[in-house]
């Protein structure tokens, strides 16, 4: 099926991608991370010694600050930030560093539609910067299901607001490149890269339609994640040039 | 508006050079360690301080020299609409900060290690200058509490209305919007520790007006020291009765 | 916090025991008050008043205001204290302070405004409506503590009292032509003011407990090592208009019952002590 | 992974209770492999769920719901106001559920202190929910065009937290509009908007004869499930939220289309089989609600 | 459609002014019956529960009429931080009403007036030397205000606190009497106390027989006080006993 987009795009295509990391130089790892307009800032700080109140100290503990781009934090910004917060959570291996904290700042800079995905995606970037251990990356994707009924892909914030019904941000683990053959990390016979990390939906669809979202969201986090792939070696091999 | 009439008199009567009347009163707080009352007209200020004394927040303890706290506030009933705000908003707490700052720049931190002090002013009547007013009161009243200093600070306001360089505004020339110059100085040394404006001015303009600023501050450093003196006289007059 | 040792606790509580305090005081004695009044002349009333080392100020502003629904026929009268952290640094913003401010407020508005119907109020609402309805004057009175030594709220009453004997409303003229459902205008004269009936307003009598005895007019020492307080106000009509007990332990009903009649014979004097200072504070103002 | 190893011969040892604290993941484990849960619930079944329908009288419409010992009261109040300009024909709801006002849970035993982190985030998600699930028509809240509209008032307060707050919270809210009753109203002289019996305009015609009750499609239900290594274990407790991080809310509404499918992080990974598992449970849960909501307003009506 | 922050439209409850002119009271207007048709020395039937909140160390539940409390109590647990040691106990008293409580939609927000009045009206009471430097938190909601609230909160928090196990002299009973004209009326409703002309609240430990805290509001005379206090410490006496049952059932309940 043919749809129509205002710049182009097919359905299933995402917008251009860029990511930049170490940008900041007091915060101990940093990122951003732009998808079309749509552009947000992380900086991490930590591990410093010690866990909140209310943290379990046998764990490392994360803690997420949403900065929006005006205005000040109400209700969305704090779900934002527990969303964030339990993402990362089940990414970083929390067992490492017991007893201390890690503060990730996120800055919007422009939103135009997927904003959450975004952050995901420069949080976790920023968080490699950082060097803290985690399991695998997180690759989040926004999905919307249109009023006509179709699926697309990685929104802006005009179609977010003028055509969708609903829509559902997904967040995948990275795809593996393994040694093993093929299909050996393989968990209930899906791949690990198929396992939800985080689903948020808003708006009323079917059933099915979740699951189409869940099948093409998949499809797009394997192209993420190769470029978040690439992007990290390409850096990595700069800087030992640099050095 | 006219804020100079032709015969160069203010509204309130004053010559644009002249200063409104000053009154201070020392020890006007039993329970603290130094207080003062400091007056400029209608304005009416008093400060008390507390201390040196333990850090009360371990955390904000400093360990070669004394943390400096300040608070401002202003009573209910001291505008001229009943005010009904609530306690520590934005202009409170940059009062506060600028008070704190002029202060410490004058008490020798250095001899309290490990100390706090804690200077309180409360406006009791605001009819323009509460800045300079809360400065004077804290001055006379770190002075009372017998806190080392380098030398007293005072200050004392200017502004340009009507192309008239004006000393000491009240409120009614305070808004008229014009530029409003606060400057402190360490009357003694003859250094300038606070200068505060908010408006566009011309340069040669700014120097006459900041002088004239200056010039009120040293006609209050003078005061203050009458006062002082007053106080120590009576002091010692008293103490010789009771320890002859 | 008052840090006293044991020493100086029995030194208090056993010249309160003997009747002979620190300060020389006998247990029913209240230090000199000083009053004085127009202190802030941009209210409509203020005065100042001094128990020992106790220094309070308290301030009356009217505006012209909307009766409420429920009750066309009154005035609205409402009193806010403030304890400036110049009285001590426990009152700064965030720290204790504003628990008690608002039990200074709460204690003066029940024994000053009496009960909801505005029965038994010092100061008669009925008076400061304009026009039945439309039209009244909101009274609004602000207490300010400068330094602190105890007994803080006998203090604000008396300040209040003055304060209110101190103020002038302007006159007020309306319109007549007024129609039933506009606002009707109205002229505020800035010569002619009405003062207010301030034979009714009462006092508010502190009785501290400390051991088996109680004291008026508690120091914050003393207040230190009360086990428990009561505030009674009384009018000079003997009748009993409020009255709250501040915390502390539990006492039997018939020392309660005590105390309200020894409240009411020490108001008697301080009524007339007031009153004469009151008096006398006006007197100087005008010389002035 | 060296506890649990150290704490075999423990096990043999100490008291039930003791156990539990000191090793609660091994102590569900040990319950999940036969299938049963500390509570003796099957993994699948939710606790019992209660509805009291008018529990506040001083409110237009209340209802109390109660799954396990989660406690949620939620009122509406309607109070008048002029509708925007947008939508001159429409009311609006004032979603302000402050779902955990009280206080509660900040004993030791429990997680401390989550209710009220999680208040706002609840609240956010209770009204995207409702909004989103159109249960509500605006249009019925109008009173006079252009003129005046009801707002709805939606406060809802956590009496008592032990997990699954969102569940608790969206079905004592449904309940509560299920149960409003619309005062009737007329227009005054003043273009106000008052009640007909007190201010003795009964003669005049009320604005809203025929809008006593809001007419509620497409009901939203919710079940939360905690997923743990291949275990679904159904509408958890405080306690099994705690121990066991990963929680997937899904909801649903009465004619099974999927409102919402929450799941914010946690350590293990859904897979479709899991996802279809829990969507599974929900709608048989949508049904319970549902005959839970009706038993209790038919009871309403009898009395 | 949810208001945004800012953006609210003002709204207002139409059953304002509702309120008719209250009855005028001639000086013996002893026909006059009572909203809810109780004798004027006579209380609404009280009804208590413990243990209604399951996450806290010990609730209560109230139900005098229309006015519907509960009060939930934490502790003892670990002061703050920031607190000085303190070599007695320390008691954290918080009322506050639900946004529906009252006839027209209010905040919500701290009865701060309230909350201490509950504060001093418990101090009195409870053993706070038994729990050294730790806090008992006691949080009241008023689920909906149907007069008499204080007195109501004040009874409901002392059982909550038996229920948590706090140490204390006695359980504290609170009843409050309105002065209507020349009547005594106890324990009034929403109504009566909007126009009433004075007030009177007692809280005592009935056993003990001491009065833990009394607020006269309105203008008395002697023997008014003398026949008011009476009353309620009466009226607190079977109050006291009511709660006594309340939870000698819970405690043999629990046994079973």
């Amino acid at each position: 099926m043919e749809v129509d987009r205002e710049d182009g795009r097919s359905q299933n295509q995402l917008r251009p991608l860029a990511c930049s990391r170490n940008i900041l130089h007091r915060a101990h790892g940093s990122a951003s991370w732009s998808q079309g307009d749509t552009k947000v800032l992380a900086a991490v700080y930590g591990p410093k010694a010690g866990t909140k109140k209310n943290e379990n100290p046998e764990k490392a503990c994360i803690e997420v600050i949403w900065k929006p781009k005006t205005g000040q934090i109400g209700k969305p910004e704090k779900e934002y930030e527990m969303i964030l917060k339990r993402t990362l959570e089940s990414v970083c291996i929390l067992t490492v560093n017991p007893n201390t904290t890690t503060s990730i700042i996120v800055q919007v800079v422009n939103d135009d539609g997927a904003l959450l995905p975004s952050a995901i995606n420069a949080a976790c970037m920023a968080l490699v910067d950082a060097g803290i251990p985690m399991k695998h990356l997180a690759v989040a994707v926004c999905c919307c299901v249109a009023k006509s009924g179709y699926v697309i892909l990685d929104p802006t914030k005009l179609e977010e607001q003028q055509k969708m019904k609903a829509f559902a941000y997904l967040v995948f683990p990275n795809s593996v490149h393994s040694v093993l053959p093929e299909g050996s990390l393989r968990v209930e016979g899906e791949p690990i890269e198929n396992g939800i990390i985080t689903s948020v939906t808003h708006g009323i669809m079917s059933v099915d339609d979740y699951f189409y979202c869940l099948e093409r969201g998949r499809a797009a986090s394997v192209k993420l994640s190769d470029f978040l792939r690439r992007n990290l070696q390409q850096q990595s091999t700069d800087s030992s040039k640099a050095g | 508006m006219e804020y100079v009439s032709p015969e160069g008199l203010r509204l309130d009567g004053r010559r644009p050079m002249e200063m409104r009347q000053l009154r201070a009163e020392i020890g006007t707080v039993a329970k603290a360690n130094g207080s003062a009352v400091f007056e400029m007209g209608n304005t009416k200020v008093i400060a008390a301080v507390y201390g040196p004394r333990e850090v009360q927040n371990r955390s904000q303890q400093i360990n070669d020299q004394a943390l400096v706290r300040c608070e401002y506030s202003m009573a209910n009933f001291s505008t001229g609409d009943r005010m009904r705000k609530p306690k520590g908003d934005r202009r409170s707490t940059e009062i506060s900060l600028v008070i704190r700052q002029t202060m410490e720049a004058c008490i020798l931190t250095h001899l309290m290690p490990r100390s706090q002090i804690d200077i309180f002013v409360q406006v009791l009547q605001a009819d323009g200058g509460t800045r300079s007013a809360c400065i004077n009161a804290a001055t006379l009243a770190l002075a009372d509490a017998g806190i080392p200093m380098r030398d007293i600070v005072t200050s004392c306001s200017a502004g340009y209305l009507n192309s008239t360089p004006l000393l000491d505004l009240n409120y009614i020339e305070d808004s008229a919007g014009g530029p409003d110059v606060t400057v402190g100085i360490l009357p003694k040394l003859d250094k300038v520790t606070l200068l505060q404006m908010d408006a566009k001015l011309p340069v040669d303009i700014f120097e006459n007006v900041m002088g004239l600023a200056i010039e009120g501050c040293k006609a209050i450093a003078n005061y203050i020291r009458e006062v002082r003196t007053v106080v120590c006289f009576l002091l010692s007059a008293k103490s010789s009765i009771s320890f002859p | 916090m008052v840090g006293l040792s044991v020493g100086e606790k029995h030194f208090i509580q056993g010249g309160i025991a003997q009747d002979l305090r620190s300060d020389g005081r006998k247990r029913l004695t209240y230090r000199p008050i000083y009053v004085e009044t127009g202190v802030i002349p941009q209210a409509h009333g203020s005065a100042r008043v001094r128990l020992g080392a106790t220094d309070v100020i308290a301030s009356v502003k009217a505006e012209l205001g909307k009766p409420s629904a429920l009750q066309p026929d009154k005035g609205n009268i409402a009193i806010y204290v403030d304890c400036s952290p110049t009285a001590a640094p426990m009152f700064e913003v965030g720290r204790g302070g504003e628990e008690l401010s608002t039990e200074l407020s709460v204690a003066l508005q029940r024994c000053l405004l009496g009960g909801k119907s505005g029965a038994g109020a010092g100061i008669d609402p009925t008076s400061l409506v304009v026009v039945e309805g439309k039209v009244c004057w909101d009274l609004y009175i602000d207490g300010l503590v400068i330094s602190s030594d105890g007994n803080l709220l006998d203090a604000l009453a008396a300040a209040i009292k003055a304060a209110l004997s101190n103020t002038g409303i302007p006159k007020v003229d309306v319109a007549a032509d007024a129609t039933s459902d506009e606002q009707p205008e109205v002229n505020i004269s800035d010569e002619e003011f009405l003062q207010f009936d301030t034979s009714g307003i009462p006092v508010i009598v502190t009785l501290t407990k400390v051991g088996r005895h109680y004291i008026v007019d508690a120091t914050s020492e003393e207040e230190s090592q009360m086990s428990s307080a009561v505030s009674i106000s009384v009018n000079r009509k003997g009748h009993i208009c409020g009255l709250m007990k501040r915390g502390g332990v539990g006492l039997d009903p018939s020392i309660i019952l005590d105390m309200i009649s020894v409240a009411k014979h020490v108001s008697e004097q301080l009524i007339n002590k007031l009153d004469s200072e009151i008096a006398a504070a006006e007197a100087s103002e005008e010389e002035s | 992974m060296g506890l649990p190893n150290a704490s075999g011969d423990l096990s043999t040892e100490v008291e039930v209770d003791a156990f539990r604290r000191l090793f609660p993941l091994r102590f569900y484990e040990k319950h999940l492999l036969e299938s049963i849960r500390p509570d003796a619930r099957p993994l699948g079944r939710a606790r019992e769920t209660t509805i009291a329908l008018g529990a506040v009288a001083s409110a237009n419409g209340s209802a109390l719901a109660k799954i396990g010992s989660t406690t949620m009261l939620a009122a509406i109040k309607m109070e008048v106001m002029t509708p925007s300009l947008e939508t001159p024909d429409e009311g609006c709801i004032g979603l302000l559920p402050l779902a955990a006002r009280f206080p509660v849970s900040l004993s030791l035993l429990k997680t401390p202190g989550r209710p009220a982190e999680a208040a706002p985030v609840v609240a956010k998600q209770l009204s995207d929910t409702i909004l989103s699930s159109g249960m509500i028509n605006l249009k019925e809240l109008s009173l006079v065009s252009g003129k005046a509209a009801w707002m709805a008032y939606l406060d809802i307060y956590c009496l008592d937290a032990d997990g699954a707050l969102f569940d608790t919270a969206l079905l004592s809210a449904v309940a509560a509009f299920s149960h409003l009753e619309i005062p009737v109203v007329s227009l005054n002289d003043d273009g106000k908007i008052v009640l007909s019996e007190e201010q003795g305009l009964s003669d005049r015609e009320p604005v809203n004869k025929e809008k006593r009750k809001i007419n509620l499609s497409s009901v939203p239900f919710s079940l939360t499930c905690v997923l743990h290594k291949n275990y679904i274990l159904a509408d958890p407790t405080a306690e099994e939220e705690s121990i066991m991080d990963t929680i997937v809310t899904v909801v649903l509404d009465s004619s099974s289309q999927l409102v919402s499918l929450q799941k914010p992080g946690g350590t293990v990974l859904a897979y479709t089989s899991a996802i279809q598992d829990c969507i599974a449970l929900t709608r048989q849960r949508v049904k319970e609600l549902q005959k839970i909501l009706e038993e209790a307003i038919s009871g309403m009506e009898v009395d | 459609m949810a208001a945004k922050p800012g953006s609210a439209p003002v709204t207002y409850s139409p059953n304002l002014g509702q309120k008719t002119r209250p009855p005028i009271f001639k000086d013996n207007d002893l026909d006059w019956v009572r909203p809810d048709g109780r004798g004027f020395h006579q209380c609404r039937p009280a009804f208590f529960r413990t243990g209604a909140v399951n996450s806290a160390s010990g609730s209560a539940y109230a139900e005098l009429g229309s006015t519907k409390v509960i009060v939930s109590v934490f502790g003892p647990r670990e002061s703050k931080k920031a607190m000085m040691y303190s070599d007695t106990g320390r008691l954290n008293c918080n009322v506050s009403y639900t946004t529906f409580a009252t006839p027209v939609r209010g905040q919500g927000s701290d009865h701060k007036e309230f909350s201490s009045m509950l504060h001093k009206a418990l101090e009195g009471a409870i053993m706070l030397e038994t729990f050294p430097k730790t806090t008992v938190d006691v949080f009241a909601l008023v689920l909906e205000s149907g007069g008499s609230d204080l007195p109501v909160v004040i009874s409901c928090a002392s059982l909550a606190l038996a229920d948590a196990g706090i140490m204390m002299y006695d359980l504290v009973a609170a009843v409050s009497v309105s002065c209507l004209g020349k009547n005594l009326v106890i324990d009034p409703v929403l109504e009566e106390e909007s126009y009433q002309d004075g007030s009177l609240m007692l809280t005592c430990m009935p056993s003990r027989y001491e009065v833990t805290q009394l607020t006269f509001t309105g203008e008395w005379s002697t023997p008014d006080i003398n026949e008011a206090m009476q009353l309620c410490l009466d009226a607190c006496n079977k109050l006291g006993k009511v709660m006594r049952t309340c939870l000698k059932e819970a405690a043999s309940g629990s046994q079973e």
